[in-house]
């Protein structure tokens, strides 16, 4: 059976899941981050391979896009993080619960 | 056939780190894992005939992504592990409901028509059909890109600052 | 091809303002910060002077990314109302929270993704403009930097976007496979051939990836848990600008996306959002009846209105569509002259937000007592209020295509969210002013927003006529007659 | 005067709006005087309207006032009705009134509120004549329940008195249950005959022909309303109590013309009655049976104002019997002479009490005939007449009652009515020996300044014993020769009979057996008489051994059968009971139960949505994935 | 546009928002100049309503004086106010209330925070007049709901010991109760589409809609449901008690006089007419509920000792009395309900005044503090005595002209009933009466109580003497109501 675009996008459904597992799962603000962004590549994943098989640039073009905003994501992200630990000496995402009820 | 091999490595190798971050024992051991994520991707971009994309992989996801990470760990000293969960039956249900959610999209994928095109006979310049597409019809995603990288500027310089001692 | 800016003139003119205020802000002189606020509001003011200009029945398109159409027009002066309204209160906000100047800068720039997401057609456009909407909104969130409660908000609000924004595109990705385009008019037309969801499994997935991401935006259950915590979190000023303008953009650009990409699912989804829509108004209503802070009760309400919102977007058709326009603007109004009067109370470091804190305010503060009543009232849908005759139109339009049930179990959730909205305005006209409570302090810009957007729901529940009239005419490019 | 007959009851009125509002300025005596010139001026246009009928043809004359209530087909329009009927009652009513308006100014000279008494009294007069020359049943009504207020207020009149008040509170509820019957009466009334206006209902009753239950049921409803008004079995319980009020009160509204209200109100509608006879046999047989048991009850009292109270019950039980057995006639005759001797004997009452400085209990008496001659004589006057003495006004009244009731086939009603006219004769006579013979039980300091009653009371007494004994003979039966005129008057209104059961009037007894049962009830006033004075005079230990050797039949009666009591237990505290389950266990917990219920559960499903909103990111992003694992399925699934 | 030719209606229902707002213009210690505006105002709308009266074409059934003007034209919205037989008395009755509202709260209360308490009676006056002249349906839930606002405040700032909880129950019920009747006339305004294809919410062309049976019994039922909260009706009476006791004196007479009276209107206007079908249908339960609510209400009258609440009581008997009446549909039974409407308004209203008098003199409402007041106060006597017997229904007195017409009427459609119904007649007697002894009559306090000022003279005076005028010359309502009430039985006869 030759490669096609079903084992590319089952393969970024896998990488999707276990981004999501680690979003549930940790409790550390940065692994968390990272598995967000890990989620974004799986995506990239299936866009790029779709556009191979769909054989058009539009594809590759949003993946792109989806990087530069996964920088700025990060970006912002890691500023709000050391802003946080200014304040309070923690990265566990469970201290983070003032706001509740 | 190569292809096939080829595929299965760089697959294993991306579920490998994947599954790496999540369980390394602290911040820096899941960074690294995040490092082979990216590049096993990054060689997959390749095999999908896209170079051009694999290689801002490369610089911006493997690099500038994770090397600010570790930066940003290594300046916060918080490579220490976490404590016992309290709740771990949430942990269970989470997991149980990703991978649910993953057979619901394989089950998805499987029925549905799948693209499967061949590639086109004459090797296209990848780079000049993305130049072309970038500054012709995506022009208004490239400005909004634009401002989006004007938005992580003034987050960086409001948030991280110090209060003006003036 | 050549490119005609005039389509993006509305988001053309808000990119400039930014540039300047971030000028101006550049050069850091001490009273800068009023100015850039005024430059800002200036902005907001002549991009909202180009939308009406440039409205008419034609729908010229940017390289088929974004139609500058009249849904678009007009879903753009809501943004600008929603943004005008949050710098008048940032004017206030600065000085009082001591926030940092950029406020101005990030709200001019979440505006701008606003209107791009209220007018794009094209999916590439619309997670591009959403993004930059929702990454404005999490620096904003957390823009009070030096109190925990704001960064966390802006911390959890980040983590959970991210979250969301990759189900987005999960859905973006799905629909691209199927269908091979991002373009909403080809998805339209390809998945027109279509019939059932079964048919087209994997374009089906991408709807439902899709809704995830935009049920997170406009906080639909169960999608909305980080609501309550991202609003009592943030500055007021952001609470404000998040719960009417993030939520409207949400809503217009849904109802872009069902309306040209999936008409044909209408009444497949139609059940489904009915169920959300309960939903989202029993646990948004029936959660706020606990609450003991004003501003967090103030949160748990707008998911409830989003509930009564999502009634119109499940009935479709005109009426249901040009209802959901209508709550838009009331909701807009009264809720954010509700948050303006919440910051009014507060104080740096002392929100003054619990109960207790509005006791007897109408001996403290007369005229800022009568307004929060008005507000209540109006949330709560009492006659000669705009928020009734939201209600009104909302319910019409869910009888009119047989969703009585649905508009009477609405009803009933009013009643429910009366009782809470009742008890804010009783502890402010019953109870004895306890001697030690803070003097209020209400300046100029705040004074206005609160006088206006009063003035402006009692105004709209008396005589709404005009306004429905131009709404019936906004939604004549979408639905087509 | 015909055509002036609405002045008869303006009269009184002004009274009324004259002392409630000018009282003060008249002070006592100008308001008195007004008082009871108000009652003089309408008794006499009264008298002259029954001096005008005398001499007309057809005696029924209507004289239209003003349209009351008209909605829809209901139409109810005051009307004046003067026939033989009406203008006897207005006579009876004005005059009585008048005398005891006299006495009054005697006997109430001393009271702070004597104002306000008179113009309690006016209304009173005003309220009875608008009964009695009413020509819509709705009208009647009207001054029905103005009788019913006006007894309120003027039994209650010493309100400070917790006794006066719980009275009058107690007649007037007892009353309402009766003025409800009426009401339903009067309701099924115009739902069968289509309007309340008497003159029309006489003509229709003629020619309608009525489902069988309906004429009974209208009927007895609105005996229901004349049993509550003229207190009999079971709604008696009121009238001795009454007792409580002033004793002009008690002489004129308890005695003379209230009470009697409910044999007119039956007389007036005797076509109803005649066309059931079940209604007619229920009528007299409660007649009956109250006019026993209430002489039983009177036996045994020591208060001087209950036994004559009793001893209204039992006359007004006469009264019924009469009606009952479709001797209409013979019962208004026997309602005018007792008016008389009732009144007088009341006002006699009165002014024993008034020697007495306010001693009721007849055992602290004795002895008084020669202190207060004049007052001795007209009871004795007023007491043989009652007694049925031959030749005195209640010898013919009730005499012809007994006959009609035998003459009708009613035998054994017809016994117990003698044995109680024995009893009448019995008690009233151990009043007046008690009261006036025998030595002085009176105690000391009271005994001093026994003195006898002023002119002004005495008057109205004497003109009352002389109607007392006169009265008889308006109606003297024609086999002692008279010409029973005032039946013949009478049967110009009560003339009426149903058209098939036509009652054989005295066809079927011969005279033999009428002048058989004549002289059998004066043998049995006498023995009343005798037997009275053996026991109250010769043997005065007689009265205790015999109440010793009856014991426990003695207490009962004297305990007036513990009715009282009876209703107390059965009716009033059960309601009450029921009112305070209802406003303890139902409304507070059930009814406001089930909302609060509603509101604590919704707020409870509020708090537990709290409980879930922990506070940490990762349980929201739980809930996401939740939300798509949902939709994802409902995509595939669908 | 109506007979007056100038829009005479807008201008009685508009007058006291008017005056409202000119009293909040006032300073805060303005207080007699406040009063004063107030009674003005109150006043003048008083006229305007008898002016109404006096150009009432009597023996027409139709709607007059109309107002008619676009509103909302998107949604077939339209203000129209209108007066009929049945509505003009309950108008006239309003504004009287009001004036006496007024003049009772011209003492009775601190003199601080005046000015809010009259602009919100003021606004409640033209609340209520709307419901009453409101043509449009939605136009008259409008009325319905925005005048719980200002009862709401005026229970809740002024009112007695728990009053925030009782104004908050007062109107989360009223609201409840009246939630599905906003959907309701959506429903209905859709079905007049559908037949006609217009949006129309008059209540005029309404009338003529043919409604499928089965959206006719859930139409009248969410109707029936908000009036039967709002008359009250037995099963949803509880707020009663507590808003009557807790309101201040003047409030309680609004509430229990007329507030009360705009469930009953609802009923005969909307209920009745729109859904005849189901009205017939479901008239017998109702009819078993308001029986159930004459003994019920009764019998727990009679075991209180709190005045107010004694009275409370009382007033659910008599409203349900007046339901039962209008649910027996004959020309009788609904005129002798309306009639009674007007006439327990007055009743009612001088019997709270008088209690509110009593509660001022003695600061407090427990009956057994009273006792022997008519020796100190004879005039505060005799007006409680009159203002007793006409609630006990005295003939003579306005209740009876009403209430036995309303038996008659029910007797001739449900016997059982009527006897019933007639029942109330006898408690109301005995619970009223024990009232008036414990208060009145036995032996005298000593500290003795004022007899009643010239103020309070002068407020109860006229109701008395309108229930005497009313009760001798009924006619001079029937003569206008009963027209009006053939036309709503015509038409479910006809139906």
């Amino acid at each position: 059976m030759s490669l096609s675009s079903l084992h590319y996008f089952i393969l970024s459904a896998i990488l999707f899941t276990i981004g999501g597992i680690g979003v549930l799962v940790r409790r550390n603000v940065f692994v968390i981050f990272m598995c967000v962004e890990m989620m974004l590549n799986a995506v990239n994943l299936s866009l790029i391979a779709f556009a191979r098989y769909l054989n058009k640039a539009d594809g590759q073009l949003l993946v792109l896009f989806v990087m530069a905003i996964a920088a700025a994501e990060v970006v912002v992200g890691l500023a709000i993080l050391v802003a946080l630990h200014r304040k309070r000496p923690t990265t566990d995402a469970d201290e983070m619960n003032v706001l509740r009820g | 056939m190569l292809e096939i091999i080829l595929f299965a490595c760089f697959a294993l190798a991306a579920i490998a780190g994947a599954i790496w971050v999540i369980l390394g024992k602290n911040a820096t051991w899941s960074a690294l894992g995040l490092l082979i994520n990216f590049c096993s991707l990054g060689a997959l971009y390749i095999m999908l005939n896209a170079p051009f994309v694999a290689l801002i992989q490369f610089i911006v996801y493997a690099g500038a992504i994770v090397v600010m990470f570790l930066f940003v760990i290594m300046l916060l000293m918080v490579a220490r592990g976490e404590g016992q969960d309290k709740k771990p039956v949430q942990r269970y249900a989470g997991i149980a409901l990703a991978v649910l959610l993953t057979a619901g999209l394989v089950y998805v994928a499987v029925g549905a028509t799948m693209p499967h095109g061949a590639l086109p006979a004459t090797p296209q310049d990848n780079v000049r059909i993305l130049g072309l597409a970038l500054f012709s019809e995506y022009l208004l995603p490239l400005w909004m890109a634009g401002v989006l990288f004007l938005i992580g500027m003034i987050a960086v310089v409001m948030l991280a600052k110090r209060k003006r001692e003036a | 091809m050549a490119i005609d800016l005039q389509v993006l003139a509305p988001e053309a003119i808000i990119l400039a303002f930014v540039l300047i205020t971030l000028f101006i802000y550049a050069l850091g002189s001490k009273r800068s910060t009023t100015l850039m606020g005024w430059l800002a509001l200036a902005g907001v003011v002549l991009a909202g002077a180009a939308s009406l200009y440039y409205w008419g029945d034609t729908a010229p398109t940017f390289q088929g990314m974004v139609a500058a159409d009249g849904y678009g027009l007009f879903a753009n002066l809501v943004f600008l109302l929603a943004a005008g309204l949050a710098i008048l209160m940032g004017l206030e906000a600065v000085r009082r929270f001591d926030l940092p100047a950029e406020v101005f800068v990030l709200v001019l720039i979440a505006t701008l993704g606003m209107m791009l997401l209220g007018s794009a057609v094209n999916l590439v456009a619309v997670f591009l403009a959403l993004e930059i909407l929702s990454i404005a909104l999490y620096v904003l969130t957390a823009s009070e930097r030096d109190e925990w409660r704001s960064l966390e908000a802006g911390m959890k609000y980040f983590i959970l976007g991210g979250f969301a924004s990759a189900f987005l595109l999960f859905g973006i990705a799905m629909i691209y496979g199927a269908t091979g385009t991002f373009s909403l008019a080809e998805i339209g037309a390809k998945g027109g051939s279509l019939w059932a969801l079964r048919d087209a499994p994997l374009l089906a997935a991408g709807l439902v990836f899709l809704l995830i991401g935009f049920a997170f935006k406009v906080a639909l259950v169960p999608f909305q848990m980080w609501t309550p915590d991202v609003y009592e979190g943030a500055p007021s000023l952001v609470t404000a600008f998040m719960s009417a303008g993030a939520k409207a953009a949400g809503f217009v650009a849904l109802i872009r996306i069902l309306e040209t990409a999936f008409p044909y699912w209408r009444a497949e989804w139609g059940w489904v959002l009915a169920v959300i829509a309960v939903l989202t108004m029993s646990w948004g209503n029936m959660a706020a009846l606990g609450q003991r802070s004003v501003k967090r009760m103030l949160a748990y309400s707008s998911i409830a209105h989003a509930g009564y919102i999502v009634i119109g977007l499940a009935v479709a058709a005109r009426t249901g569509y040009a209802s959901v326009l209508f709550y838009l603007i009331c909701y807009t109004l009264m809720n954010v002259g509700a948050f303006a009067v919440v910051m009014a109370m507060g104080r740096k470091g002392e929100p003054n937000e619990d109960l207790d804190d509005y006791t007897g305010l109408i001996r403290r503060k007369p005229g800022l007592a009568l307004a929060m009543a008005l507000f209540m009232l109006a949330l709560a849908g009492i006659p000669l209020t705009a928020g009734f005759l939201a209600k009104l139109y909302v319910f019409s339009a869910a009888v009119v295509e047989g969703y009585a049930w649905l508009a009477a179990v609405a009803i009933v959730n009013a009643v429910i969210s009366a009782y809470y909205y009742l008890r804010v305005a009783a502890r402010m006209f019953f109870g004895e002013a306890r001697a030690e409570a803070a003097p209020v302090h209400v300046s100029a810009p705040l004074g206005f927003v609160v006088a206006l957007t009063s003035l402006a729901t009692v105004f709209l529940g008396v005589y709404p006529a005009p306004l429905l009239e131009f709404i019936q005419a906004a939604i004549r490019p979408l639905v087509g007659f | 005067m015909l055509n002036y007959a609405w002045l008869v009851l303006i009269f009184p009125l002004v009274g009324v709006i004259i002392n409630t509002f000018f009282g003060r300025y008249l002070g006592k005596r100008g308001a008195g005087i007004l008082a009871s010139a108000m009652v003089g001026l309408s008794f006499v246009g009264a008298v002259w309207m029954f001096a005008e009928l005398l001499g007309l043809e057809d005696r029924v004359v209507t004289r239209p006032l003003f349209d009351w209530i008209s909605v829809g087909d209901f139409n109810v329009q005051v009307k004046l009705l003067i026939d033989p009927l009406s203008s006897v009652m207005a006579v009876v009513v004005s005059g009585v009134s008048f005398l005891i308006h006299i006495y009054s100014i005697g006997y109430m000279a001393h009271d702070e509120r004597f104002v306000r008494f008179f113009a309690y009294l006016n209304l009173f007069v005003f309220a009875m004549l608008t009964l009695v020359l009413a020509e819509n049943l709705l009208v009647t009504y009207v001054g029905w329940e103005g009788v019913g207020l006006c007894s309120y207020l003027l039994i209650g009149f010493w309100f400070e008195r917790k006794a006066a008040a719980d009275a009058g509170k107690k007649a007037f509820l007892v009353n309402r249950v009766g003025d409800v019957g009426f009401a339903l009466g009067l309701m099924m009334l115009f739902v069968t005959f289509g309007t309340l206006s008497m003159s029309q209902v006489l003509e229709q009753a003629m020619v309608v022909r009525l489902m069988p239950g309906v004429a009974t049921a209208i009927a007895l409803l609105l005996f229901v309303g004349a049993v509550g008004k003229s207190a009999q079995i079971p709604l008696y319980v009121w009238l001795p109590d009454a007792m409580e009020g002033p004793t002009p009160v008690s002489a004129l509204i308890h005695a003379a013309t209230m009470v009697t209200a409910g044999v007119y109100m039956v007389a007036r509608t005797h076509m109803l009655f005649a066309l059931s006879p079940t209604a007619l046999t229920w009528v007299a047989a409660i007649g009956g049976l109250t006019a026993f048991f209430a002489a039983t009850i009177a036996l045994t009292q020591h208060d001087l104002k209950r036994v004559l109270a009793y001893s209204t019950i039992s006359q007004l039980g006469y009264m019924f019997l009469g009606v009952g057995v479709g001797a209409y006639a013979a019962g208004i005759f026997h309602l005018t002479t007792h008016a008389f001797f009732k009144a007088l004997l009341f006002l006699g009452a009165g002014s024993v009490m008034h020697a007495l400085a306010g001693e009721l209990d007849i055992r602290k008496m004795g002895g008084l005939r020669n202190k207060i001659p004049v007052t001795f004589w007209t009871f004795l006057f007023a007491a043989l007449a009652i007694a049925g003495f031959p030749g005195l006004a209640g010898f013919f009244s009730k005499d012809e009652i007994l006959w009609q009731t035998f003459a009708n086939g009613k035998t054994l009603l017809w016994a117990l009515a003698l044995l109680t006219a024995g009893l009448t004769a019995f008690y009233i006579f151990r009043l007046v020996f008690t009261v006036f013979y025998g030595e002085s039980r009176v105690d000391k300091k009271v005994a001093a300044h026994i003195h006898e009653s002023p002119k002004v009371m005495t008057a109205p007494m004497a003109i009352l014993a002389f109607f007392s004994v006169i009265g008889g003979y308006i109606g003297v039966p024609k086999i002692l020769g008279g010409s029973n005129w005032i039946e013949h008057y009478l049967d110009g209104s009560l003339g009426w009979h149903a058209p098939e059961a036509a009652i054989a009037e005295t066809a079927h007894a011969s005279a033999g057996t009428e002048w058989a049962l004549l002289i059998l009830s004066v043998i049995v006033a006498l023995a009343g008489i005798g037997l009275a004075y053996v026991f109250y005079v010769r043997r005065t230990d007689l009265p205790t051994r015999v109440a010793k050797s009856l014991g426990g039949l003695y207490t009962l009666v004297y305990n007036k059968y513990k009715v009282d009591e009876l209703y107390m237990a059965v009716i009033v505290k059960p309601l009450r009971a029921v009112g305070k389950f209802f406003a303890e266990s139902v409304d507070g917990p059930v009814v406001d139960g089930i909302a609060e219920g509603i509101a604590a559960l919704v707020a409870l499903i509020g708090r537990g949505l709290q409980a879930l909103q922990t506070g940490l990111a990762r349980n929201y992003a739980l809930g996401i994935l939740v939300g798509a694992v949902l939709l994802l399925a409902y995509a595939l699934v669908r | 546009m109506n007979q007056m030719g100038f829009p005479l209606l807008t201008l009685v229902v508009w007058l006291p928002l008017l005056g409202a707002i000119l009293v909040y213009a006032f300073r805060r210690e303005q207080v007699k100049a406040v009063k004063v505006v107030a009674l003005a105002f109150t006043a003048l709308t008083f006229v305007g309503t008898l002016l109404l009266w006096a150009f009432f074409r009597s023996g027409e059934a139709g709607y007059q004086f109309v107002d008619r003007a676009a509103w909302i034209p998107q949604f077939g919205v339209e203000y129209a106010l209108g007066v009929d037989g049945i509505s003009l008395f309950l108008v006239i009755l309003a504004a009287l209330l009001f004036v006496v509202a007024v003049l009772t709260s011209w003492r009775l209360l601190p003199a601080e925070g005046m000015r809010g308490y009259f602009a919100l009676l003021l606004f409640m006056e033209t609340g209520v007049l709307g419901v009453f002249t409101a043509l449009d349906l939605v136009l008259f839930y409008v009325f319905w709901e925005v005048m719980l606002v200002p009862a709401f405040f005026l229970i809740g700032r002024w009112g007695g010991a728990k009053r925030v909880r009782a104004a908050t129950k007062f109107f989360i019920y009223t609201m409840a109760g009246s939630a599905l009747m906003l959907v309701a006339i959506l429903a209905l305004g859709y079905v007049a589409y559908s037949a006609t294809g217009a949006w129309t919410f008059n209540v005029a062309n309404l009338a003529g809609v043919r409604i499928p049976w089965y959206t006719q019994l859930a139409l009248f039922g969410a109707f029936a449901l908000a009036f039967a909260v709002k008359a009250p009706v037995v099963p949803f009476h509880t707020w009663l008690p507590d808003a009557y006791v807790e309101a201040p004196t003047p409030v309680t007479i609004l509430l229990a006089g007329i507030l009360g009276k705009m469930g009953v209107y609802g009923f005969i206007r909307f209920a009745i007419p729109l859904f005849r079908d189901a009205a017939v249908y479901f008239g017998p339960t109702i009819q078993i509920l308001a029986v159930i609510g004459v003994l019920y209400g009764s019998l727990i009258a009679l075991v209180q000792t709190d005045l107010k609440r004694l009275v409370a009581y009382s007033s659910l008997a008599h409203v349900s009395l007046i339901v039962l009446g209008l649910f027996a549909v004959n020309a009788q039974s609904m005129s002798g309900a309306v009639f009674q409407s007007v006439s327990h308004g007055i009743y009612i209203a001088a019997l709270f005044a008088l209690l509110g008098a009593l509660e001022a003199r003695k600061g407090t409402r427990d009956i057994a503090a009273f006792g022997g007041v008519w020796k100190a106060a004879p005039v505060m006597g005799f007006f409680l005595l009159i203002a007793v017997l006409a609630s006990v229904g005295l003939p003579g007195l306005n209740a009876f002209a009403g209430e036995f017409v309303l038996l008659l009427g029910v007797f001739k459609a449900q016997k059982a009933l009527a006897v019933l119904g007639a029942l109330g007649m006898i408690f109301g007697a005995w619970y009223m009466l024990t009232l008036f002894q414990r208060v009145m009559q036995g032996a005298a306090k000593p500290e003795a109580l004022a007899d009643l000022t010239g103020l309070e003279k002068v407020t109860v005076a006229p109701l008395l003497l309108l229930a005497l005028v009313f009760g001798v010359q009924p006619n001079l309502l029937y003569s206008i109501i009963v027209p009006a009430v053939e036309a709503v039985v015509k038409a479910v006869a006809a139906r």
